[in-house]
């Protein structure tokens, strides 16, 4: 645990926008507080918040800023993390 | 790096996404070249209704910066692939009405074949790949996202889809 | 029984035939329909060049009442095989510039397959079957009547067509 | 040989109407005399008349009025008949 800005030490919080159907499970734009080192943990985390999502959740895919990340991506605390369900399709 | 707000443009200068209505008539009217003996115009359009169901209108959602980036990409590399002159498309984002366009592609080349199978290609990996949602409201007043991608229950990976033949 | 000067109107009750510049955003603007989710546009075009050589202008001569009996066949098969709610198609005769617009072929159905499969096959019937014939006129002043369909060399028959495939 | 119109037997002439590529070897609008019963001997006719136009004319096709007619359609004398060389394809 690092401490942040001067302040005593805290939780790690990552800020999190949601797309489309996970809205319906989710604000839009939200912070979760926990230790996620990658995208599988980022999931269990917030099933935690929502287990209604779980299965929403298994298709979607993540992104920082303009790229997708994958499973090896490191996340850090100042990434804005995009959860990205599948696209619009047929 | 803060993502940026603005969308990158297409080939031909436009966006890629917009909010406002398409025109399509312009960008038709753009999209011409002497070496080009085909164009391929694709607009995909909000129907009146969803498996029987009555639709009061659409409204598409999108993680802007990837979206555009990645149309972008989509088109640099049709445009590639086929030899193309033009490549341009744009998706709408916000409320559409039925009748609307929400997205519109636009190939041209030499001969015919290419300008087909380039639209058809640029189309289905926009729809499959890009970062663009769509709710359909219903005339009942209940709305539903969906109608969604569903390669990966087949794929098994949810970057992996499944496309028909791109020629 | 004369043979009729009037050229048969197509599906939509435009002519199938024009002397006179084709009014592309015209018959694009008319091409909508509530229940067509797509709506898939070709439009042939002249280039300024036919296998490197400098083209000047085409001209484009047709037996008219067969030609116009024909694409009106061709465009009503279309819209029964594929259900599209619409099919129209224009195709100049007389002199066309370079990028001005030789022929256009519109379709329109509730999903994207079917107006590009439809498409791709009016406009492969029209350019091998219908009495169209094309002169290019180069910029040396010599002409040419050819790029002709040379089916029939394969085929063995004058009335047998090769296409790729229709979907 | 039928008496046409009052006058003396004469021998049959027909109209034809070429397009295109054949209007290089013959008028846009002829008659051709001579007795033709159907597709293969009004071709033996007109190479008859100008034999450059044979490889050209294996290739065409015929109509009279808005229908094609193929070599079992017996010629009428007030029929036009109307030659098609091949479409302009690609």
């Amino acid at each position: 645990m690092t401490p942040m800005s001067g302040l005593r030490p805290k939780e790690r919080t990552m800020k999190i926008h949601v797309y489309a159907g996970l809205k319906d499970y989710f604000e839009p734009e939200f912070e979760v507080e926990g230790e996620a080192r990658n995208t599988d943990e980022l999931k269990t985390l917030l099933v935690a918040i929502n287990g209604k999502a779980e299965a929403m959740l298994s298709s979607c895919r993540f992104a920082v800023e303009e790229g997708f990340i994958d499973n090896a991506y490191k996340l850090n605390s100042h990434d804005t993390i995009v959860i990205i369900p599948p696209s619009s399709g047929g | 790096m803060t993502p940026s707000l603005s969308f990158r443009p297409a080939v031909g200068g436009r966006e890629v996404l917009s909010a406002e209505p398409i025109d399509m008539v312009g960008m038709l009217a753009g999209a011409h070249h002497p070496g080009a003996g085909a164009v391929v115009l694709f607009s995909g359009e909000v129907r009146d209704n969803n498996r029987g169901r009555p639709v009061s209108h659409l409204e598409y959602e999108a993680y802007a910066p990837l979206a555009a980036k990645m149309i972008g990409e989509i088109l640099a590399e049709a445009k590639t692939r086929w030899s193309l002159q033009i490549a341009v498309a744009q998706h709408r984002t916000g409320v559409v009405a039925v009748g609307d366009t929400a997205v519109v592609v636009i190939t041209a080349s030499a001969h015919r074949s290419e300008a087909y199978a380039a639209n058809r290609y640029i189309i289905d990996r926009i729809k499959h790949e890009a970062p663009i949602w769509k709710c359909e409201h219903y005339a009942d007043g209940t709305h539903e996202w969906g109608n969604n991608c569903n390669c990966h229950a087949v794929t098994g990976d949810v970057s992996k889809h499944i496309y028909e033949s791109h020629g």
